[in-house]
């Protein structure tokens, strides 16, 4: 059961946090369903977007950043496109996945969160995506030693395929800006 | 004779070489010169914003656009995910003091972030005189219906990328129809592939990409085009996937852009790296 | 007299505003006593030397309220008051009068509260402008 | 100069008049002169010391047809004039001419001595010998000009559209000014306004105050100021004529340059050109088609109240 | 001489303000020759008290310090009057709303009610008599659409005796509920009960029909309009057309079918529709071979009547009218452009609202038969989407269409009526039936009717094996929906009907930001357009149903009849006027007057100055400040008036001045 007012005052910094980073007006959406519609995630989400914005209308927040759904988004941008009220839907979804980073809410969805991680390692680490490591450690990782595996022949019939691509000359910069990341963000 | 600084991004480099391979050949054709970034780095991709307070999603490609500097007229981005992080990476250094700031301290020096960013279709539309590719179009493509798939990233945010009409874009269009195509109304052409989530929730992706080959089947086309390496992969590669789980029997060929043209322009599948697609049962007329 | 009181000339249109403060007084809201208020038929009457006339003549401020946008009685006199009073306040700098003392705004025949809320606070932003800053 | 007198007389076959300028005999600077024949025509000179905005005319030969010799600065003000439908376009011919920028008599006179001729060769300015470099000289308009093209002209002479270079004027009484307080900033214009006349000269030169006889500067109704020379009612009848030129000032500098008491007219003008623009991107004498920004409004984009 | 009467209005004000003080403080200013405080000014001993002082002391000013002037200006005015002074030459100083009501200390109350009244005795030296004024007013109005809303106005109009002159620019009156099926919630017949109506119009003394003719131009003012009619060339002479429709059927030339909302077609020369008013047949030349260089003149060789005139010229009628009515009405939203998600246009099987009522109309392409577009088939399964192009700040249309809701379903009703085995689903936003009987009938086209209503909008149509699927939400399930429909119906908003803006200009009036006419005043004025003799009926002036729309054309009509009834009008005199020799011509003036109430004059001299047309004028000032040589004034707030109130306001200086300026 929603409480009100106790509900909206429980909510009210951390949607007024997301309302401030995304530039978006979440009271402005009127539930119609548009951005549910044709989101291609959506069957796989907890909630579906519309239900997001309502959860975070009536204070719902935290349920909003330890949701599937706001992992799972692709950030298509569908919705925000056909919002009637021209709500930029999925950058109000973006921010609330960071800020639940920032509250700590990681529980959800963590084989995605873990490849989400173990790409930027690997660039962190190349400078450049080495998509054949990622698969094999990401694999190694979630037990599922098979998976896409049959894609492998598909890819390597490729001419110039490199195996292992080259890094780039000046990983010191790149390792400099993942410092300031750090210093800056709240990672 | 234009030179552009060419980032060509991991795909290409890997998974997509043959993206790589057509978008050279066609370039040369019309005398497109195509200058190496040099010493790129990944433009960070989908990951890049959603960690760390996503600034990481700008210092990335901020780094590119840096080292594009202004030596050329512009920097050009086939893929379409990097070229839409390298116009977000710009549009945000352009109106955020602080960013700039700490992007110009990562490098090292005063971020040139200015250069004009162009996708494939941009540069192709920009350099390509479609009566030109007419008279030189060999003619294997008459006859062919294409379906234009464009896919989100290149026309989404459209205030940030300010390319296209975001719910129906068409710039695909004069050159294959240049090039001698069929282009049918095509109602899933902006519809998302399923993104990166292939590897953790591959379900996502098989659907997504299941109802656009459908689709695309139910407008009669022979075949694909679109200029981003992940859609390409996630409706070729994964094709099959696609058949075992729905039961299906997909045989939907899909081509890069530049593939398409060379292939108008007389260069052959195997130049091209077409035999090397998964679904690579050439379309009848070619 | 012990305290000098701070007079405040208010132009008022008369459909908007002046009705507003009408309704204040009918709902017996205090309000200071500093404001003498002068009926208009529109903010779009108003003209800026009226303002400054008054200044010149000794007003420690000056409020010009009209309607709402779109509910002016005339259609649009509350839009040509806008840019000429935007202008009139931007430009009281140059002229040696602090722009605190100056201001517009609008309030409907029903919004009494909110007449007796803007009197009052604009007093005390007049009562406090510096003229040494 | 040969240039000048050919455009003019080719002007003459189709208007009534040509406004220009020829060498003064009296004052410092040249005089402007009203050419109707072709004979009178080969007097006409432009230099730096051409300094006029010979616009003001404009209205009042309203129904003639006129040419006139403009520099970009005048130019704007024949552009608002017809802008505001006071004169019709098709009845003025404006000969453009590439200015030099103009001088500040009263530096040169300072230079020189009091109401000497001046006259202007090759970017020196010269009288009875000595000599003095134009640039030092120049009206503060010409400083950082933004009109060196004049925006409408049907004939131009020589190559338009080079400012002229010249160090920005030293900010003087600007900066004195920008630093004071409001009660200083008070105490400032009273200063000034006592030294006011009532010769109404700054209205006589502006191009823009067309009302001229029934000007309520000085009209008794319907009382904006009375007509007593006291700084307190000067001042309100000087802001009588700022208000009406709101959104109108074309930034011509003519009222400051005529002020015989030197009043700097142009810091309110300027100040108050610059918060036009700054609302509504606009400058008066841009073009021939403008809207003054107080004729009209925008229901949706004019919402500064809000903001605060 | 002034006389100053200060009113303790009991105790209501007396209790603050020392009335007795402040009447001897203006006894001792200039021109005061009488000060009075008495209990209540406004009862009739008060009153009485004033007109003996204004006939004894032979007072021509009066200051009145009392309640607000909104409260009793008018009963003072005409205490003057009665006493034999202009009632114009009254001042009014609000003591009690302004002053004693809102202060507690009485002697800043009594301070505040002296400078008040010190204000109002120096403005009063400056009144001058004013009188209303009365022009003649032409005994006939203007109605421009022939849809429900003019026909509902015009016969109204007629009805009172008052000529009327009706304007339709298509060939036939009836506008769009001539073009509707079944009207909700009673589902009866919509031309069963218009067709009376349409042909009591042609057949009325008092009506002058003219359609094919549209507004050219609008000059004069209030009582004295003068107006262009064009009428369009139709190759057809009005006088001997039978509406035999010979010429249509054996026309050779197909044009597409306006009627029918495009679905079918129609002849280059053709009827409107069976039931058109008048029943004249009308050509198009852009789809007539004749005019595109053929040498077809069949019509006009079949024609029994020789009726058919291939160089029928243009014409341009010119009207006086007293009063103008606008009834322009509407059209549905063109969405194709801005919903690519529901296919341009491309699938023929997803129509318009406005065609499926075509679709259900006996009368239409398919007699009523419901046949989709594509190929003819009996659709099973029915798909209404809601609130296209309305509440959708992404195509720039905000508003809600306010019939959408009840149009669809009454359809969905319908559909199930014509085909007793389809099913209908309606996507809705809220379901807005706030008439009488709307919702009764909304739920029961849900229980009776088996419709679906389904809370959420669609996302996506697109074709799969003949069949359109259409992606929504069911949002209130909260999952995703697909549906396979045989035909999908777009609920499109309404839109002002074309050149409604440029219709607004000419009458100069004013268009919200959704392009429809504004009234004067939302609650009180809702059929006054701000320009006065201007009405405005049905859904020009916002979305209306068919009952809304009929009674306000009537309030229109009654506010016409109202005005021309008397044959003369009377202006307030409190309105703008030039000091010719003060005027400049720079007309200023004229370029900020919402109302067109300033019009160019020229002097015996030639000189052009600018002059107000009293009755046109409303009295809002504008033209005042925009005047720099002060030539244009309005009566009653002049600037000599507002600058004495100033100046005297404030004058006291002792214990106030704090701010030295100037």
């Amino acid at each position: 059961m929603i409480r009100f007012p106790e509900s909206m005052s429980a909510g009210a910094a951390l949607l007024a946090e997301i309302e401030r980073r995304s530039g978006q007006q979440v009271s402005a959406c009127y539930q119609c369903g548009r951005c549910t519609s044709t989101c291609v995630a959506a069957f796989a989400f907890d909630y579906p977007p519309h239900t997001l914005m309502r959860l975070l209308q009536v204070g719902m927040v935290r349920e909003v950043l330890a949701s599937r759904a706001a992992q799972l988004c692709l950030d298509c941008m569908t919705c925000s496109t056909r919002c009637p009220m021209e709500i930029d839907v999925a950058g109000v979804i973006e921010t609330a996945k960071l800020v639940a980073d920032e509250a700590g809410l990681k529980d959800t969805e963590r084989d995605l969160r873990l490849l989400r991680r173990a790409f930027l390692s690997n660039v962190r680490r190349h400078g450049r995506l080495h998509e054949a490591s990622l698969l094999i450690w990401f694999n190694f990782r979630t037990h599922n030693f098979m998976n896409d595996i049959k894609l492998v022949p598909l890819v390597l019939r490729k001419k110039n395929f490199h195996i292992f691509p080259p890094r780039i000359k000046n990983r010191r910069q790149m390792l400099r800006i993942f410092q300031e990341i750090n210093r800056g963000g709240k990672g | 004779m234009s030179v552009y600084s060419y980032f060509p991004g991991c795909s290409l480099k890997s998974g997509a070489t043959e993206y790589d391979r057509s978008f050279r050949l066609v370039a040369d054709c019309f005398g497109i010169g195509l200058d190496e970034l040099e010493d790129w780095n990944c433009c960070g991709a989908s990951p890049a914003p959603h960690h760390w307070g996503g600034d990481l999603g700008i210092l990335l490609p901020a780094r590119n656009l840096h080292i594009a500097g202004a030596s050329h007229d512009g920097i050009v981005a086939p893929c379409a995910g990097c070229f839409n992080r390298l116009k977000y990476a710009q549009h945000e250094l352009s109106r955020n003091d602080d960013l700039r700031r700490r992007t110009g301290q990562a490098l090292g020096q005063p971020v040139h972030y200015q250069t004009d960013v162009l996708n494939l279709v941009q540069l192709l539309n920009r350099e390509i005189d479609p009566e030109d590719l007419a008279r030189r179009a060999r003619g294997r493509l008459s006859g062919m219906t294409l379906g234009t798939y464009y896919g989100c990233v290149l026309v989404r945010p459209p205030q940030i990328v300010r390319y296209d009409d975001p719910a129906n874009p068409v710039k695909m269009e004069p050159l294959l129809k240049a090039a001698g195509a069929t282009i049918p109304y095509f109602p899933f052409k902006t519809e998302c592939c399923g993104s990166y989530m292939g590897l953790a929730r591959k379900e996502i992706v098989l659907r997504a990409s299941r109802r656009i080959i459908e689709v695309a089947l139910e407008c009669g086309v022979d075949a694909l085009v679109t200029v981003c390496p992940l859609c390409y992969q996630n409706l070729d590669l994964r094709q099959r996937q696609i058949n075992d789980v729905y039961g299906t029997d997909y045989h939907l060929p899909v081509l890069y852009l530049t593939q398409a043209l060379g292939l108008a322009l007389g260069f052959s599948p195997e130049e091209l790296g077409i035999e090397a697609h998964a679904v690579n049962r050439p379309p009848s007329a070619l | 007299m012990t305290e000098p009181t701070t007079r405040i000339i208010g132009f008022l249109c008369n459909w908007c505003s002046y009705a507003g403060a009408d309704m204040a007084g009918m709902s017996r809201m205090r309000q200071p006593a500093g404001v003498r208020i002068i009926r208009v038929p529109c903010s779009g009457r108003v003209d800026p030397l009226l303002v400054l006339r008054a200044f010149q003549e000794g007003a420690d401020g000056v409020l010009v309220s009209g309607c709402h946008p779109g509910d002016c009685h005339y259609g649009s006199g509350n839009y040509f008051a806008r840019r000429r009073l935007e202008l009139l306040k931007r430009m009281l700098p140059a002229l040696g009068i602090n722009p605190e003392r100056f201001h517009y705004t609008r309030v409907s025949a029903t919004e009494g509260a909110r007449w007796a809320e803007v009197v009052s606070a604009i007093t005390e932003r007049v009562k406090n402008a510096n003229d040494n800053d | 100069m040969e240039d000048l007198i050919s455009a003019i007389k080719k002007v003459l076959e189709q208007v009534d008049v040509v406004l220009g300028w020829a060498r003064s005999e009296a004052a410092g600077v040249a005089a402007p002169a009203f050419f109707h024949t072709p004979a009178e025509a080969e007097g006409a000179i432009f230099d730096s010391t051409c300094v006029h905005n010979l616009a003001v005319h404009l209205p009042r030969l309203a129904d003639k047809k006129a040419g006139i010799v403009a520099k970009g600065c005048d130019a704007r003000s024949i552009a608002q004039l017809i802008a505001e439908g006071i004169i019709k376009r098709e009845r003025v011919t404006v000969i453009g001419v590439a200015c030099p920028g103009v001088i500040d008599v009263k530096k040169a006179w300072r230079c020189f001595g009091f109401g000497k001729r001046v006259s202007d060769s090759g970017g020196q300015v010269a009288m009875e010998g000595k000599t003095v470099k134009r640039e030092e000289i120049l009206l503060r308009k010409c400083r950082g000009c933004r009109e060196a093209g004049p925006v409408i002209r049907d004939v131009t002479v020589g190559e338009v559209g080079k400012a002229p270079a010249a160090p920005a004027d030293p900010a003087g009484i600007r900066k004195r000014f920008a630093a004071m307080s409001f009660a200083e900033r008070r105490q400032f214009w009273q200063d000034q306004f006592s030294r006011c006349i009532r010769c109404y000269a700054c209205r006589e030169a502006c191009p823009l105050c067309f009302c001229r006889d029934v000007c309520t500067m000085q009209a008794h109704e319907p009382g904006w100021s009375g007509g007593a020379t006291n700084s307190s009612q000067s001042w309100m009848a000087q802001l009588v004529r700022i208000s009406h030129m709101a959104g109108r000032c074309t930034g011509c500098e003519e009222c400051e340059r005529a002020c015989p008491v030197g009043i700097p007219l142009m810091l309110l003008l300027e100040e108050q050109n610059a918060v036009v623009e700054e609302l509504f991107g606009y400058r008066a004498g841009s073009g021939t088609e403008a809207k003054t920004p107080f004729l009209t409004f925008d229901v949706n984009n004019d919402s500064w109240e809000q903001e605060r | 001489m002034i006389g100053f009467f200060i009113c303790q209005c009991g105790t209501n004000i007396s209790a603050t303000v020392d009335t007795g003080k402040v009447a001897a403080a203006a006894a001792a200013m200039r021109g005061v020759a009488v000060a009075e405080s008495i209990q209540y000014t406004c009862s009739d001993p008060g009153q009485a008290t004033i007109a003996e002082a204004i006939r004894g002391k032979r007072l021509d000013r009066v200051v009145i310090a009392a309640c607000s002037p909104r409260m009793h200006e008018a009963t003072f005015r005409r205490a003057l009057e009665r006493a034999g002074l202009n009632p114009f030459m009254l001042e009014m100083v609000n003591i009690r709303e302004q002053c004693s009501w809102i202060h507690s200390d009485a002697s800043e109350a009594t301070r505040k009610a002296t400078d008040l009244a010190r204000k109002a005795v120096a403005r009063v030296r400056h009144h001058t008599p004013l009188l209303a004024r009365k022009t003649a007013a032409v005994r006939r109005a203007l109605v421009i659409g022939g849809g429900i809303a003019g026909i509902q106005a015009a016969l109204d109009i007629a009805a009172a005796g008052i000529p009327v002159t009706m304007v339709e620019r298509s060939p036939s009156i009836g506008g769009n509920m001539a073009r509707l099926d079944k009207t909700f919630p009673t589902l009866d017949c919509s031309s069963c009960i218009l067709a009376p109506l349409m042909v009591e119009v042609k057949q009325h003394e008092n009506i002058e029909l003219l359609v094919n003719s549209e507004v050219d131009d609008v000059h004069g003012y209030a009582g004295n309009f003068e107006v262009d009619i064009r009428r369009k060339s139709t190759c057809v002479d009005e006088e001997k057309c039978t509406g035999c429709m010979i010429c249509q059927d054996k026309c050779p030339a197909r044009a597409p079918d306006d009627f029918n909302a495009g679905l079918g077609s129609s002849k280059a020369i053709s009827i409107a529709f069976p039931q058109a008013v008048p029943l004249i047949a009308s050509l198009r030349k852009e789809h007539c071979r004749r005019f595109n260089g053929n040498k077809c003149r069949l019509c006009q060789k079949l024609c029994p009547a020789g009726a058919i005139d291939y160089g029928q010229e243009e014409a341009v009628l010119r009207r006086s009218f007293g009063a103008i009515v606008a009834a322009t009405g509407y059209d549905h939203y063109d969405w194709k452009a801005s919903y690519p998600t529901y296919g341009m246009g491309m699938y023929p099987d997803v129509v318009t609202s406005l065609q499926y009522e075509r679709l259900l109309s006996a009368s239409g392409p398919t007699g009523g038969r419901i046949r989709r577009p594509s190929d003819g088939a009996e659709p099973r399964q029915v798909v209404f989407v809601s609130c296209v192009g309305s509440r959708d700040e992404s195509v720039g249309r905000p508003q809600c269409c306010s019939v959408g809701c009840m149009y669809t379903a009454k359809q969905a009703v319908l559909t199930r009526e014509h085909i007793p085995d389809s099913q209908a689903y309606v996507f809705y936003m809220d379901m807005r039936a706030g008439g009488k009987d709307y919702e009764e009938f909304a739920r029961r086209a849900q229980t009776r009717y088996g419709t679906l209503f389904i809370r959420g909008r669609v996302g996506k149509i697109f074709p799969r094996r003949g069949k359109l699927v259409v992606m929504g939400t069911d949002t209130l399930a909260g999952d995703q929906v697909e549906i396979e429909a045989d035909l999908v119906v777009l609920a499109t908003g309404l839109d002002a009907s074309a050149g409604a803006g440029e219709l607004a200009r000419k009458l100069n009036i004013a268009c919200d930001r959704n392009g429809f006419m504004t009234e004067e005043h939302p609650k009180l004025r809702p059929v006054e357009a701000a320009s006065a003799g201007v009405f405005l009926a049905g859904a020009c002036q916002g979305p209306k149903d068919i009952p809304a729309t009929v009674a306000h054309a009537g309030a229109a009509a009654a506010k016409v009849i109202g005005m021309l009834a008397r044959g003369e009008l009377e202006a307030s005199p409190m309105v703008a006027a030039v000091t010719e020799s003060r005027c400049a011509g720079c007309f200023k003036c004229r370029g900020v007057c919402p109302f067109g109430a300033v019009e160019k004059a020229r002097l015996p001299d030639g000189r052009p100055v600018a002059r107000v047309i009293g009755s046109v004028c409303r009295g809002c000032g504008i033209c005042n400040v925009a005047c720099p040589p002060g030539a244009i004034s309005l009566n009653g707030f002049t600037d000599k008036e507002l600058i004495a109130e100033i100046v005297e306001v404030l004058k006291p200086d002792v214990g106030y001045r704090t701010l030295d300026f100037g």
